[in-house]
């Protein structure tokens, strides 16, 4: 549920195009894919929007994104994503310098919030819980790292809605310790494909100590509870 | 007669409208300014090669009797291969007549070996470079121009907070050429450099079509150049790093 | 609305003294100006203020200022202000490492709202709105980039007494965008003298496609709201 | 066949059950790695003697069966009186087979002065020394190496997030081993390193037990390593490095 395709401006070395996209998810075993747009968050949201909502594969499912730094224009994008059929709204707060408190950010997390609105989001889930917490909000934060665990699960013990991707839960015990904890409805798989191997994260979540219940949760549950 | 050799063409992520090329001509006209070098936002910010690219459409649609518009063929330096194919492709045509890179979207420093390799890749192309400086780290081109001593390059922003740096930095080689502009106008700041650097270092550039040329133009007014200071610094120096023809004196 | 007096410790190639800032009105054509005290931001607040209230000149306001570092002391220097009929308040929150959470900032924002004075400060608005938020307070925030346009007019909505410098709303559709969002009362002009260049702002805001009612309202009429 | 030049043992500040030596047996097996050269998390981030000493410990009561451990003496830069004890207690036995320098802890930078004295004790005890590397300042080991031209380093984590610079410090010295594990995975860094590097100078490393093997094990799997260079980068450039005896081919 955490890939991109388009181009990674510091990464020129790396293919990063909706077909290597595509060649990578069959290489790894990965059957459906949530989709945004490198475009859309690192250059030009609209035209990034527009590049996503051309794509049209079985596999892929698509992310729209807004810029956080010209919120005024958030609004109606929402609503044209939502008009393409768009459930999922990708963030790069980290990429786009956003902060907690910024009120761009904090406007984007209350409109996609009141529109029901899933939010995948990147950043520390230290210091980015803020703007969705008390909302009832669904957000998944890709960048929860196993030395932030303790944080994150307790936030997930008030926010139903709050979910870590198990990308970088990469200690021996971090992806058990989190469904021991909150449960395995708080956690969902996601490569970061292109911008990351793919391997060490699926290869840990393979080898994980969980039910096979919870590991359907964790592989697919998750992310096709937003869709529904 | 304005030269200004740090301009820009489409949208940004702000929260600004000024990604139509037609804003750049209306703002030239409006101020006066003769000819622009121009880099792509996209591709100094996202995609270097498709920004190159829709840029020199920009550039064949220009109209004939708008002003001069000419173009930065941008650089990422984490893939020279595809600059050098970019290269190759547009300086020989004379509408693009140097290079533009940036340090924060790459993730290069100045310091760092990917932006030697690129500015090593711009001296065999034999055209100058505008660089994006902003900090002390203004210092590492002068150790890349001792080693390759057929660069020229500007300094763009001079530095940006640190243009004391800028400024030192220029006056130890003169090669490194310094453009102000910056959206904060600290005051005095062209005057410190006019009076430290031969100005014949000195550029004049504006970040327009992102910031309004009025920034850059009211920089130079408060500056207080001499009628000599005004000529080299807001064309003659440009027009002969760049090779823009200019009429006769 | 933004003129500052005395010394500068980092530029002394800049003269800043008040001799040399009231030929810079002129020069500029700039009629009336609220000046703070740069020795009162920088070194001591009460002989900075004592410097200021020591002033007389027809064109100048007085913004008086305390020190957020010392904030057990802005109490009764508000009330000695305020006393010599000081309305206005000037704070150096960037220039004194004052955070948006930090105590001292949070007391000094809360004293001045209690006494109606408005308050004109440094610092990227994106985080300093928050000691201000929710109090009615009357704030001019003197920093406001072009780039944070949209987190300026986002507070602006609920924010009746919130005001942007137009100084650095400085891309070609900035200035005309705040007004259009959210009116000219939001907007007033200030220098920067003599800290920044006054040319580069005057001529944008000259050339400003405005109303001259906007003009106006933006040139003066927002400043001298503050004043009645 | 995999040696680990990069693992730990003891618990972690982090939400993690990880201290129990067992634990690190247990990813041995599971993953198959058939040596470790392991350092003391207590050593590392807070005390170099009571850390080696424990860790000293774990050594003796290691099953005779297990996975082969190997230990690093823990220096930290700020106490060289304790670290030469230590050096010289603990080296002679044939179980610590390097040094392990950390600059967080100690809060000293790779370019500092107790650095450069704790490496010049190093190049004197004359083995190698895995160092905790973790943004451009990796650069500096290029100068000390040139210093101490017996001195063999190892850049754990390859520079971190400046993993380009690491990898372009170790062109520019033969001496500069690179070991990349790192819990964040950008895409291909282990392959833009082979592709410039001498194979030679790379090492495999996990930071198990604070991380899973898993991670390193994909990022190897990832970057399409030939049977060559899986050899030399997996086991044989370690043992050659650290003297680990490994059957004949």
């Amino acid at each position: 549920m955490d890939v991109l395709f388009g181009r990674i401006p510091s990464r020129h070395d790396v293919d990063a195009s909706l077909p290597a996209v595509l060649r990578l998810l069959d290489a790894h075993g990965l059957d459906r894919a949530l989709l945004g747009s490198l475009r859309g968050g690192l250059f030009d949201a609209r035209t990034g929007n527009d590049e996503l909502l051309a794509t049209s594969d079985p596999r892929l499912v698509p992310v729209g994104t807004v810029d956080l730094r010209d919120a005024l224009t958030a609004e109606p994008e929402l609503d044209r994503l939502a008009g393409a059929g768009v459930r999922l709204l990708r963030l790069f707060c980290a990429e786009q310098g956003a902060e907690p408190d910024f009120p761009g950010l904090r406007h984007v997390a209350a409109l996609a919030a009141e529109r029901g609105m899933t939010v995948l989001t990147s950043g520390d889930v230290r210091r980015f819980w803020r703007p969705f917490a008390g909302r009832s909000a669904s957000v998944c934060f890709l960048d929860v790292h196993a030395y932030h665990l303790a944080d994150f699960v307790l936030l997930a013990r008030d926010e139903p809605g709050f979910v870590a991707s198990a990308r970088l839960l990469n200690a021996p015990d971090s992806i058990e310790r989190v469904v021991a904890e909150v449960g395995a409805r708080h956690l969902a798989y996601g490569s970061g494909l292109p911008r990351s191997d793919v391997t060490p994260s699926a290869l840990r979540f393979r080898l994980a100590d969980l039910t096979p219940g919870e590991w359907d949760q964790v592989g697919h549950g998750t992310a096709e509870g937003w869709l529904t | 007669m304005i030269i200004d050799v740090h301009a820009h063409a489409g949208p940004w992520f702000f929260a600004m409208d000024v990604g139509d090329p037609g804003l750049g001509e209306t703002l030239m006209r409006r101020y006066g300014i003769d000819a622009a070098i121009v880099s792509a936002s996209e591709a100094v910010t996202y995609d270097a090669v498709s920004g190159n690219r829709w840029f020199a459409d920009v550039l064949d649609r220009w109209p004939a009797d708008g002003p001069r518009l000419y173009g930065y063929v941008t650089v990422n330096p984490t893939d020279l291969r595809a600059a050098e194919a970019d290269l190759e492709r547009y300086l020989p045509g004379g509408r693009f007549l140097g290079v533009k890179i940036h340090t924060t979207y790459p993730a290069q420093g100045l310091g760092s070996t990917a932006m030697r390799d690129a500015l090593r890749l711009v001296a065999a192309a034999g055209v100058p470079a505008l660089v994006h400086t902003w900090g002390a780290d203004v210092w590492a081109l002068v150790d890349v121009l001792a080693a390759e001593p057929s660069l020229r390059l500007v300094a763009g922003h001079m530095g940006g907070p640190a243009w004391r740096e800028g400024v030192a930095a220029a006056a130890r080689c003169d090669r490194l050429y310094l453009e102000p502009c910056c959206s904060i106008t600290d005051r005095g700041k062209v005057r410190f450099a006019l009076d430290r650097v031969p100005t014949g270092q000195l550029l004049f550039g504006t970040d327009a079509t992102l910031i309004d040329p009025a920034v850059s133009l009211g920089v130079v007014a408060d500056a207080g150049l001499d009628a000599r200071e005004r000529e080299l610094m807001l064309w003659r120096n440009a027009a002969e790093l760049f090779g823009i023809a200019v009429p006769r004196p």
